[in-house]
């Protein structure tokens, strides 16, 4: 592919919905459990809330139907009628009584929510470590064994079924973890360590995306968290834990070379290769991941070339400079890394 | 607004207020736009030299290299903007700059916030010293960096010896606190020795 | 008389000899320097509204480009970092330069008329506040224009606003702008408190002060304890990044959530300075137009009081995401719950006035029952968001953008606009057109829901706030698009509004001094009011003064010299007469301070030098303020009387 | 109104005459919360505190939160200097006193004397604030808690300059005039105003010298 024929195709790649598959970001359709919680309080305080809403509009089209009209040269009532009056401070007292028992209603509901939250069983937990970047996310599996742990990025693929433990960290800026379908959010803050539970129910590819302000790219900061039958799960960490292989292919094999001589190495690793700088995601199973660029580009060769070949075009602001590389340097830089699986 | 304010004087007054504002707002406007443009979109200039590696034995020091035309002068270098400064900041952490000159304070390389300049403190030269290299370790960075951040981290280097306007210069930055930041030093005026060398 | 001296004393009404002294003594000066030198609270509040205004509409410029980049996915209308600027810039601009300033300006306008009295305690204060905030706007959008407008959002958290990642100057221009504006604040609160608290009218006991004044003593006083807090932490942040400290840097023992707790610790009752003063036009705006006093008087001052403190304990519901200990969290979420009382208390207080009143159906009523829509609603979504749980899935998203909308327009804007219809005839003397107002109120109450309802949606389904764009594939396409559509809907209505303002100003029917048959006193003078307000000090012996008062009770005071600028100090609970008071003349020293302050300010943004000498101007300045005047102690001196 | 109601608190009440309640022979100002310009004070002393109090509690905050506290202070700042500006600023409440005092009762040249050793006083705080600065044994830049302290004492130290200067100016204008009797309650409200300056000053003074300490 020329170069100049690469912004079409991006466009292309861009407006065609298969470049991303429908992944769910819905919070009131939950997958796990501290979703479902949070969900079931939502509806219960949803409808307080639209039944206090409700009777206030009538209380008050009750009051303009029954009140007469009147001009400014109307002489104001004074004094109303004592009686009268008492009979309307009760009615305002009984409705704040109403009021604040429907309160104490959504505050038990809110602590009790908090504490079914906190209480979800944490036998056999998967362990992530999690660190926010400009705009990207660093994921760590811990395992007792150092030679099991590996490193992804802005994917988490989780077992179905299995509480899942994410310790937070930033790099740099505030930035806050939030899948709307597993559960709320959690902010990983620079200095402290923070941590959020939660289990996936049901398998699925469920989107977030980072929720607290973090500057230019902040709207392209997503997370893919894919939950998967315990089987797939490990068979998947197990192809996460290889380092990458040899390519066969001559042309990946040059593009190899092109990685590790060029640019790319500076910033990026690979498992198995020299590359092993970490200011940037870590490639070694690129391939294997839905999307690139922090979910913003589904991952097909051609939104690979685009987003190597001008990064700024796509996401204005993101650190990944742009690479000169000509068209064929470009196409077995692309080919190496699709051999990434 | 006051009806009871004369209406001449008051549009003599908002005559004069708007050519006053007027100044101010130009005068603010060019020491601003330079400082505060965030080019995230340096294309990268048409050349052949990233995909033919040099052969770096033909080098000498402190001349520049063959086919070597990127200057300061040629527009893709800005140290008065602080987006490009603060890049700087950022790689000269990420290419591991400071595991060989600290934060600026010199260890295995030289020192680069003092007033000795061993190849030359402007522009052009840093930048060469870094696309090239130097004799005694300093490794060639040409096809490992763009050309668009090895100005950023010129611009960079530079502004650790105040040698940049302060309003651009970094300012401290988060974590341990060592070298006071680069936008409060006082400019180290370069005793350049790069003629001696290079020469 | 008892009258030591020649003095003309005041005390005859209209067309008096006395009320012609009162007229020059209080004229306002002439020219270019007595515009400047004008410390008429009349003036300092209608250059407060009026600015207010200007930066509402440069404000909504701002939203409506925001809106023109969102409407479909993938926009290339504005970049991240214009975006990043616009979102910053009106969130700035409603909270710092227009929803506080405006408040303050109604109320600097109002509060004197309304408790009787001829100037603010600290008129000079007030102008020069009005100066430092004018200043202190043109700087922020100076700043804008020159590609340096603030960028980490109005709530600035750091490190993103800090040293490393608040690149440029724009972040110092942000934290100057705190100054600048909580500057104007502060000094304008604390001339409201004292003339509120010691310069009400004879008889104008606590239990006897509009609702309105209430709202504005509460709002000053929370604004005395919050906006300091705003004002130290920016200081701290520009500390870090100009000189270099570490307070917000955890690598040095600092913490970046300080910046949080000492933010929010304002910014929360910050939403109830611009809250309370719009329940407080209702309860102006619902007497009138149901012919009766206030329906539980007290219940609602107590209520207004009572947000006040409350407010105060909710600061950390803006922070369940980070690790808040979980005792803390109940005790917040219960706090978040329990501030829905008092308002709960104010609406039912409405509906009871409402229902056993008599009801002129006029615009401004009309602003007042979209209240009872729109604040419902945000109020309730409230309650959401003060859940923990709840809050943990829709914070920093849409929803929480269409819920601060609802409270904010809804609990202040819409309210605003009603009191705007309300008093504009006291203001300019001449009435706005009726039916462009109901065309204008019909607009804007759908425009407004069309565009802020379905944010609730996107924040379910996961949109989080402050981005520039997002993929087609989100499926947040279309309620992006109706929203779009309601809030250029909206612009249109605030459009036909500012017509009507000039329609209104060009030919509106005159008003007369009491258009809509109020009771308060600021309705029983002539519109627009006389410099001096009234010619003759009111005697007050019940709530609504012009409807009722106290059989044989003397309706004024006299005795108060007519050829200088004399007014009355009362006790603060009763209100009784006790010191006579020498108001301030006009001085054109406030505007110098003003300038020597914003030029210190200004000259900090660039300098640490200028930190530090640019203090000296602003010194001069107020010497030069305060240095009292050979001719201005001589008239004192024949008045003096020693306590 | 009834009856009880129009009598006032002033020496001289407001009398009575037809429809109008006659104010002429009020006294033309009044001292403490008389005065409009006590409210006015009281607020930005109001301020100020607030100020203060948030960054004590900051000064705890960082304590609390940082295991390594203090970071790059060793012990605290020297007592010396410290505790000699609280001795001096104890001593200068005397003077403070005689000023105001004598400003209630009008009394000029007790009002000068007061004026005139306060200003010498607090010239000399000033001089020992200086030193304070020298002796405080961590820079603003080392750590969280340099930068507290310093910023702790820079904001006591605004105050005590502003406060200084405006004694200053008032005993330049008790000698030069013109005068009358609303500035004996200038002088009044400034000595409170130095008061605040002093009690402020000894929790600072426990924070800064003696907080480390234990």
């Amino acid at each position: 592919m020329k170069a100049h024929a690469i912004a079409p195709a991006l466009l292309a790649a861009l407006a065609s919905p298969a470049a991303w598959p429908q992944a769910a970001h819905d919070a009131l359709q939950p997958a796990g459990p501290q979703a479902a919680h949070i969900a079931s309080l939502w509806w219960l305080a949803v409808a307080i809330c639209a039944v206090v809403f409700v009777a206030i509009l009538a209380a008050l089209a009750w009051a303009l139907w029954r009140a007469p009209r009147a001009q400014a040269s109307t002489p104001p009532e004074i004094s109303p009628p004592p009686a009268a009056e008492r009979r309307h401070a009760r009615g305002v007292a009984i409705a704040l009584g109403v009021c604040i028992v429907l309160l104490v209603v959504i505050l038990v509901g809110s602590i009790s929510t908090d504490r079914a939250l906190a209480s979800l069983p944490l036998q056999d937990a998967v362990h992530i470590d999690l660190t926010g970047h400009q705009w990207w996310w660093e994921a760590t599996y811990d395992d007792p064994q150092p030679d099991r742990i590996f490193h992804t990025a802005n994917e988490l693929h989780v077992p179905v079924g299995r509480p899942v433990i994410v310790t937070l960290h930033s790099d740099d800026v505030i930035h806050s973890f939030w899948v709307p379908s597993l559960d709320g959010k959690k902010d990983l803050i620079p200095g402290r360590t923070a941590q959020i539970e939660f289990r996936a129910d049901r398998p699925g590819d469920y989107r977030g995306q980072c929720a607290e302000y973090c500057g230019l790219q902040h709207a392209f900061m997503a997370l893919d968290v894919i939950a998967m039958p315990p089987g797939e799960y490990a068979a998947w960490a197990e192809a996460q834990r290889r380092p990458a292989a040899d390519p066969a292919d001559p042309q990946a094999r040059r593009g190899r070379d092109l990685f590790l001589s060029g640019t790319c190495m500076m910033c990026h690793a690979i498992l198995g290769t020299t590359a092993s700088a970490r200011s940037a995601p870590d490639l070694t199973h690129v391939a294997s991941r839905a999307r690139i660029a922090a979910g913003r580009l589904a991952n097909t060769p051609e939104n690979l070339a685009a987003w190597i070949h001008d990064p700024q075009a796509i996401k204005p602001g993101a650190n990944m400079p742009a690479n000169l590389l000509a068209p064929d340097d470009l196409h077995a830089v692309v080919a190496y890394l699709e051999t990434l699986r | 607004m006051s009806s009871r304010f004369p209406s001449r004087a008051r549009h003599r007054l908002r005559a004069h207020g708007a050519a006053w504002l007027c100044v101010a707002l130009a005068l603010v406007f060019a020491a601003g736009c330079e400082r505060e443009t965030r080019r995230f979109d340096p294309k990268p200039v048409p050349s052949d030299l990233r995909t033919q590696p040099q052969s770096l034995p033909d080098l000498q020091p402190g001349q520049p290299g063959p086919g070597m035309r990127e200057t300061a002068s040629a527009g893709r270098y800005d140290e008065k903007s602080a987006y490009e400064v603060a890049q700087g900041k950022m790689l000269f952490r990420w290419y591991n700059c400071s595991g060989c000159h600290a934060q600026g304070g010199g260890n295995m390389g030289p020192a680069l916030m003092d007033t000795s300049w061993i190849y030359g403190s402007d522009p052009d030269s840093v930048f060469s010293t870094i696309m090239d290299g130097r004799p005694r370790g300093m490794p060639s960075f040409r096809g490992r960096i763009p050309e668009a951040q090895v100005w950023e981290l010129v611009a960079y280097v530079r502004s650790m010896s105040g040698l940049i306007p302060n309003e651009a210069a970094p300012n401290r930055d988060e974590g341990l606190g060592g070298a006071p930041p680069e936008s409060m030093r006082k400019p180290q005026p370069p005793k350049d020795s790069d003629a001696k060398v290079g020469g | 008389m008892s009258a030591p001296r020649e003095t003309l004393r005041d005390g005859d009404g209209p067309g008096s000899r006395a009320a012609e002294t009162l007229a020059m003594t209080w004229r306002t000066p002439k020219g270019i320097v007595g515009w400047l030198s004008n410390i008429d609270h009349k003036s300092t509040g209608k250059r407060f509204i009026v600015t207010a205004f200007a930066f509402f509409l440069a404000a909504a410029f701002l939203a409506a480009l925001m809106r023109t980049q969102l409407v479909v996915p993938d926009n290339h209308f504005v970049g991240p970092d214009l975006y990043n600027q616009l979102f910053t810039m009106h969130g700035t601009t409603m909270m710092f330069l227009f929803a506080v300033p405006m408040m303050q300006g109604m109320s600097l306008y109002f509060v004197p008329l309304m408790v009787g009295t001829r100037n603010t305690a600290f008129p000079r204060m007030s102008a020069s506040a009005y100066w430092i905030y004018l200043v202190g706007g043109l700087t922020l959008y100076a700043g804008f224009l020159c590609n340096t407008g603030a960028d980490a959002g109005w709530f600035a958290y750091v490190p993103l606003a800090g040293p490393q990642y608040g690149i440029g100057k724009r972040s110092d221009f942000w934290n100057v702008l705190v100054n600048f504006s909580e500057a104007m604040g502060l000094m304008v609160a604390v001339d409201l408190a004292t003339v509120i608290l010691k310069m009400r009218a004879p008889g104008m006991s606590l239990r006897r002060m509009p609702i309105f004044a209430w709202a504005t003593l509460v709002t000053s006083i929370m604004i005395i304890f919050a906006m300091p807090t705003v004002m130290l932490g920016a200081n701290l942040v520009q500390l870090d990044r100009m000189l270099g400290t570490h307070f917000f840097n955890p690598g040095a023992g600092g913490d970046v959530i300080l910046w949080q707790h000492l933010f929010w610790f304002f910014g929360h009752p910050e939403v109830y300075f611009i809250f309370i003063p719009g329940l407080a036009f209702i309860s102006s705006i619902i007497p009138t137009f149901a012919r009766r006093p206030m329906f539980g008087h007290d219940a609602v001052v107590l209520s207004l009081i009572s947000t006040g403190f409350l407010s105060f304990g909710l600061w950390v519901h803006h922070m369940f995401a980070t690790n808040v200990p979980d005792v803390g969290k109940s005790f917040f979420t219960a706090m978040s719950l329990m501030i829905a009382i008092p308002t709960a208390v104010q609406i039912f207080c409405w509906i009871a006035t409402l229902a056993t009143g008599r009801i002129q159906w006029r615009p401004p009523l009309l602003y007042v029952l979209a209240f009872f829509f729109i604040l419902v609603l945000g109020g309730l979504s409230g309650l959401l968001l003060g859940s923990v749980p709840i809050d943990l899935q829709v914070h920093d998203s849409y929803f929480v953008v269409a819920h601060l909308h609802y409270v904010l327009i809804g609990g202040a804007v819409f309210p605003l606009f009603g009191a705007f219809y309300y008093w504009f005839p006291k203001i300019t003397g001449r009435m706005m057109d009726e039916r462009i107002a109901k065309w204008t109120f019909w607009i804007m109450f759908i425009g407004f829901n069309v565009t802020f309802f379905p944010m609730h949606i996107l924040g379910l389904h996961g949109m989080p706030r402050r981005i520039y764009t997002y993929a087609a594939q989100s499926g947040w396409g279309t309620l992006n698009l109706v929203a779009t559509v309601g809030a250029f809907i909206m612009g249109w209505s605030v459009l036909l509004f500012v017509a009507n303002v000039l329609a209104g100003l060009w030919r509106g029917k005159p008003a007369g001094e009491n258009p809509w048959g109020a009771g308060t006193l600021e309705w029983s003078v002539p519109s627009p009011p006389p410099p001096y307000n009234f010619v003759r000090i009111p005697v007050v012996s019940s709530r609504e003064p012009l409807w009722s008062r106290e059989e044989g009770a003397p309706t004024h005071v006299s005795g108060l010299s007519a050829q200088t600028r004399e007014g009355l100090v009362t006790t603060v609970i009763d209100a009784l007469p006790d010191v006579r008071y020498g108001y301030p003349r006009p001085t054109i020293w406030p505007f110098f301070a003003a300038l020597a302050v914003s030029l210190w300010l200004d000259w900090s943004i660039f300098s640490t030098q200028g930190f530090v000498w640019g203090l000296i101007p602003p010194a001069i300045a107020f010497i030069g303020w305060f240095w009292p005047r050979e001719k201005a102690t001589a008239e004192a001196l024949a008045l003096e009387k020693a306590p | 109104m009834s009856r009880r109601r129009e009598a006032t608190p002033a020496s001289v009440p407001a009398v009575r005459r037809g429809d109008a309640l006659d104010v002429a022979n009020l006294p033309s100002y009044g001292f403490s919360h008389r005065s409009l310009m006590w409210w006015g004070t009281a607020g930005m002393m109001a301020i100020e505190g607030v100020a203060f109090g948030f960054m004590v509690v900051i000064y705890f905050y960082f304590r609390a939160l940082d295991p390594g506290w203090p970071r790059g202070g060793t012990g605290g700042p020297d007592l010396f200097w410290g505790s000699l500006n609280a001795v001096l600023i104890v001593v200068s409440a005397i003077p403070n006193t005689v000023a105001e005092k004598a400003a209630m009762n009008r009394d000029l040249p007790k009002v000068r004397m007061g004026l005139v050793g306060l200003s010498l006083v607090s010239l000399g705080l000033c001089v020992v604030r200086w030193m304070e600065f020298t002796r405080l044994n961590v820079g603003f830049d080392e750590s969280a808690y340099g930068s507290t302290v310093w910023t702790l004492l820079g904001l006591h130290t605004f105050n005590l300059v502003t406060d200084v200067a405006d004694t200053l100016v008032l005993t330049v204008l008790m000698y030069k005039g013109p005068l009358e009797g609303k500035r004996f309650v200038d002088i009044a409200e400034n000595s409170g105003y130095w008061d605040f300056i002093v009690l402020t000053w000894l929790p600072i003074y426990a924070v800064i010298y003696w907080a480390p300490k234990f």
